[in-house]
């Protein structure tokens, strides 16, 4: 049990984006309104930023990336431990940009559906489609 | 100036893009003028970045000046420049064909729809000459997110298609999202010649296939690939038709290049086939692709449905030639990138044309249409038997290419599949052709309305088909020019032992 | 459907929980990931940018080609709503105005009431009483919103934040004054034209120093080569530009923002709002 | 960096992502997913990924909250599921 533990602590962050990955995919595919595939969608991108920032941070006192200087405009050593790896967290402000781009694109099509169908509901709106 | 085309190339419609928009507030009579402008300069850069392609051999270029792996580099080959020309030139004719369908269905959002349109060209030729795996991901989302709202403006099913469309869409791009974080977890590099070099070191790992597996998944629902093809066909036929015939060559044809880039240039030929072992399973899936899509087109009776379907076993086409695992297969599928970019859009041209006269485009309403357009069913059927693959069109070489690569690979149910598609897709023209051509023969006493008479679509959407057609003749007897230059030199090694 | 859906994502789940093995443990400071690439950044923000963020020195900088597009992303989402919901028509449509003085309600079918009225104001459809403190707080509050935005935008060299998050906290001020009173009064603070123009603007800002840098001889986006016409040196005139950049960002983000509020709320009429 | 911590809001969001996609009304709906947009931003400003944090709290938590109610004023709050 106790060895059980490093592995655990080593990974479960992995694990649970996985889990956080797998809510989001579900709501998309077997979620009967739009709007809640929207929600499940949004879930998803967020749950691969949190993987991403996940694999930029360091363990044992690593701060927030932004170089500390002194008087002497920071012409000194700078020890890579002190600071976490800044490069995905650049990637994830892009993909968080995505996300709430596709979102508002999203919702402005969902009422555009609503303004036709009066309905959200995905087998609803078959139906009528059939029954033309 | 030479040194800079690969940036100008994007940074040229991109400009006129925000020019455009402002301009819809301003003088509205210049937004047409400024979108051409645009997407020409972009098309004339193309044409030159290729020119130098073939001269110098590949071109690289440091956007901000930072060197590769830190920043953002473009690379250019032979391939990409093909891929780049076609997609800026086609985009270009369109621009100019469908000029009088814009203006009649969307008066007033002009200048909305012709930012959307610049900005989907520079979506996709970014994607094209990229070397950068996150810049990739950035510039297929400009493009996937101007092509739902492009497909969105046709109105009736237009919006649910198109929302189905961005569910698949981005389900696909987060996969592949998901893919290029597993490289970057590995590798900690995101740019491709650089992950390349590192890849070999750890390709037992299994976070390195599963990266691919996410890769190619999500690249497969972007190019409509056969399990997951179910967004396109609403999609495209649901589109205005201006933008059907922009968006149905181009963005599925560039998702075929960046899977074919993938396999080439990030992770090797090696790895692809020697190490994964997916070869077989993938021309099988291909082979399903091409069977399926051409018995559902059968089934179609719309026109525009018919034409997505056969997309959609064009694919199959692209997808089972590039895993076929020999040079004559990868040859054949960059080939009928090309070919396959210039047939669709001749075909969905040929659909706008009729669209615009007749207001309808079930094969129904077809009948006696020789009669009042003979040019555009003549580029109709000069398109119809390129499909097909009759010599000396186009469609023959690529098809030629494909099957000699699956004979050499025993793929004997691949080669199958391309027969029986070729023998589905003479069915369909042909059916088509009698309904238009015979098909008011029995009609044809007392109706002399003046709808029967000649009604043929006006020149400016007339001279970019009659091109089109004459460019799939041209490229036909020019096919080994283009194979030798261009297609030879980015075919790997290891492929042509 | 909700079974298949099952099977996928369970798939898809055990796959990439599967390739979770040979990823180098959480946090790991020797992963590949903080080795390869980024310690350059951490090392030479400062000798080649003179930014201390190094986020923001990545994101406007070396990575500055990236953030072009997610600014021509969000620009896209800004024109797709405007071109997918906005409705032009001017047809006469139902107003409800309301005296001020008696507090009489009036709905007045297909007409309308002079809109410089001093006797009447226009009120929503779904109109509920005048909520004072809302109203008074919120005014209260946008202007030190709006600093606070600038703020952002201006100090993200030196702390967390830079244009993108600048802008969407600028047009969020615009859209809580749209809340607290409605959206005619937001719409009057910046015309519909304006923050259409605002959203070009911003992209154009970006990309124009970009191309200045190509027509300045160096590559695009290489901010170094503004040194001949800002009269600093390379590295100061990569610090300014990511300054213009983050400038034009925020000004899109804001306009995008306002413009995609305006069009959801409203259903493309520019007229009543949440 | 505290683990445990992290470990608690980690499990927090999963819960909110949870009662997000299964709540049976939609306007509880966005207000359940803004505060799972804000506990991830937590999770993220934890990790030191200040920036991202920022923009999340922004944007996830303030936009699109508002862009979703703003949807659901427009549309309906009804869900079957």
């Amino acid at each position: 049990m106790s060895d059980l533990i490093p592995i655990i602590v080593a990974k479960y962050n992995y694990w649970l984006y996985i889990v956080l990955m797998m809510i989001g995919l579900y709501a998309m595919i077997a979620k009967n309104n739009l709007i809640k595939k929207l929600v499940g969608m949004n879930i998803f991108q967020t749950s691969i930023i949190l993987f991403y920032v996940s694999m930029g941070c360091k363990r044992g006192g690593a701060g927030i990336p932004i170089i500390q200087h002194g008087p002497d405009a920071g012409h000194h050593v700078i020890d890579l431990a002190n600071y976490v790896n800044p490069l995905p967290h650049v990637l994830m402000l892009t993909a968080i940009v995505v996300s709430v781009s596709t979102f508002g694109v999203a919702v402005a099509l969902a009422i555009r559906i609503y303004q036709r169908y009066k309905t959200l509901e995905e087998d609803e709106i078959l139906a009528r489609l059939r029954s033309k | 100036m030479n040194d800079h085309y690969p940036a100008l190339l994007i940074i040229s419609p991109l400009l006129l893009a925000f020019i455009v928009s402002a301009m819809a507030w301003i003088r509205k009579g210049l937004c047409y003028p400024l979108a051409v402008v645009g997407s020409g300069l972009s098309a004339w850069f193309s044409v030159q970045l290729f020119a130098t392609v073939l001269q110098k051999g590949t071109v690289d270029y440091r956007l901000g000046g930072w060197e590769a792996p830190w920043g953002i580099g473009y690379h250019v080959d032979t391939l990409n420049g093909m891929v780049l020309m076609v997609v800026s030139v086609l985009a270009f004719i369109n621009l100019v064909a469908t000029r009088k369908t814009v203006a009649a269905e969307f008066p007033e959002k002009e200048g909305a729809f012709y930012t959307l349109y610049l900005l989907f060209i520079v979506g996709l030729v970014g994607m094209t000459v990229t070397g950068d795996l996150f810049n990739l991901y950035v510039l297929l989302e400009v493009a996937s997110l101007t092509s739902y709202s492009l497909i969105a403006l046709g109105g009736g099913r237009a919006p649910l298609a198109s929302l189905n469309y961005l569910y698949m869409g981005t389900i696909g791009g987060c996969f592949y999202l998901l893919g290029v974080g597993y490289l970057y977890i590995m590798t900690g590099s995101l740019n491709m010649a650089d992950v390349a070099s590192l890849l070999p070191a750890i390709y037992s790992s299994s976070a390195v296939w599963v990266a691919f597996t996410f890769c190619l998944v999500g690249v497969g629902v972007k190019m409509a690939f056969f399990p997951l093809h179910v967004w396109l066909p609403n999609a495209y036929s649901f589109a205005p038709s201006a933008v059907g015939s922009l968006i149905a060559p181009l963005m599925t044809k560039v998702m075929v290049y960046v899977m074919i880039r993938l396999m080439i240039s990030v992770f090797s030929i090696d790895f692809t086939f020697s190490i994964l072992k997916i070869g077989d399973p993938m021309v099988w899936l291909s082979t399903l692709a091409i069977v399926m899509g051409a018995t559902l087109a059968l089934a179609q009776k719309n026109l525009k449905r018919m034409f997505c379907y056969i997309i959609v076993s064009e694919i199959g086409y692209m997808v089972g030639g590039a895993w076929l695992g020999n040079a004559s297969g990868m040859t054949g599928a960059m080939l009928h990138i090309l070919n396959d970019a210039l047939m669709t859009i001749s075909l969905f041209l040929a659909a706008g044309n009729i669209y615009y006269r007749i207001n309808g485009l079930e094969i129904a309403q077809l009948q006696g249409l020789f009669h009042r357009m003979p040019v555009t069913m003549a580029c109709f059927v000069a398109t119809g038997l390129s499909i097909i693959g009759v010599p000396p069109t186009c469609g023959f070489f690529s098809k030629w290419y494909l099957i000699t690569g699956a004979l050499e690979a025993g793929q004997y149910g691949f080669v199958g599949a391309l027969l029986f598609s070729s023998l589905v897709n003479v069915i369909l023209f042909f059916r088509v052709i009698e309904v238009s051509y015979y098909g008011d023969m029995q009609h044809a006493h007392g109706h002399g309305s003046p709808s029967e008479a000649r009604a043929e679509a006006p020149a400016i959407m007339l001279v970019p088909l009659l091109i089109l057609s004459a460019g799939l003749v041209v490229i036909g007897i020019y096919t080994g020019t283009i194979v030798n230059t261009v297609i030879d030199p980015v075919i790997p090694a290891a492929l042509a032992r | 459907m909700k079974t298949a859906g099952l099977i996928i994502v369970i798939l898809a789940g055990a796959i990439l929980l599967y390739a979770t093995q040979d990823f180098p443990p959480w946090g790991a400071p020797d992963s590949p990931a903080s080795t390869h690439v980024s310690p350059r950044y951490l090392q030479k923000s400062m000798e080649e940018t003179a930014v201390p963020n190094v986020v923001t020195s990545v994101l406007a900088d070396y990575r500055g080609f990236d953030t072009m597009f997610e600014t021509s992303v969000i620009f896209c989402a800004g024109i797709g709503c405007f071109a997918l919901l906005r409705i032009f028509r001017k047809k006469p449509e139902d107003r409800y105005y309301r005296h001020i003085a008696t507090e009489i309600t009036l709905h007045i079918k297909g007409g309308r009431i002079p809109e410089k009225s001093s006797e009447f104001e226009r009120i929503d459809a779904l109109w509920t009483p005048y909520d004072l403190i809302i109203k008074t707080v919120c005014r209260i509050l946008v202007p030190f919103i709006q600093l606070f935005a600038l703020y952002v935008i201006a100090h993200g060299h030196h702390s967390p934040g830079g244009g993108f998050q600048g802008g969407v906290i600028l047009g969020a001020s615009m859209i809580l004054i749209a809340i607290s009173y409605n959206m005619r009064t937001a719409i009057a603070r910046i015309s519909e034209k304006t923050d259409n123009l605002l959203m070009a603007t911003g992209v154009f800002i970006y990309a124009g120093i970009g191309t200045l840098c190509l027509i300045l001889g160096a590559n695009f986006l290489d901010y170094s080569g503004l040194s001949t016409i800002l009269f600093s040196g390379p590295i100061m005139a990569r610090s300014h530009g990511i300054f213009g950049v983050e400038i034009g960002v925020g000004i899109t983000v804001m306009a995008v923002m306002i413009s995609i509020y305006n069009n959801l709320a409203s259903e493309g009429k520019q007229d009543e709002g949440l | 960096m505290i683990w445990q911590l992290d470990l608690a809001i980690l499990t927090l969001v999963i819960v909110t992502a949870i009662a997000a996609i299964s709540v049976k009304d939609l306007l509880g709906c966005a207000i359940l997913f803004g505060a799972y947009s804000f506990l991830m931003c937590l999770l993220w400003a934890i990790m030191a990924a200040v920036d991202v944090a920022f923009t999340e709290a922004s944007v996830g938590a303030g936009v699109s909250t508002v862009f979703f109610v703003a949807a659901v004023f427009r549309t309906t709050r009804r869900t079957r599921d």
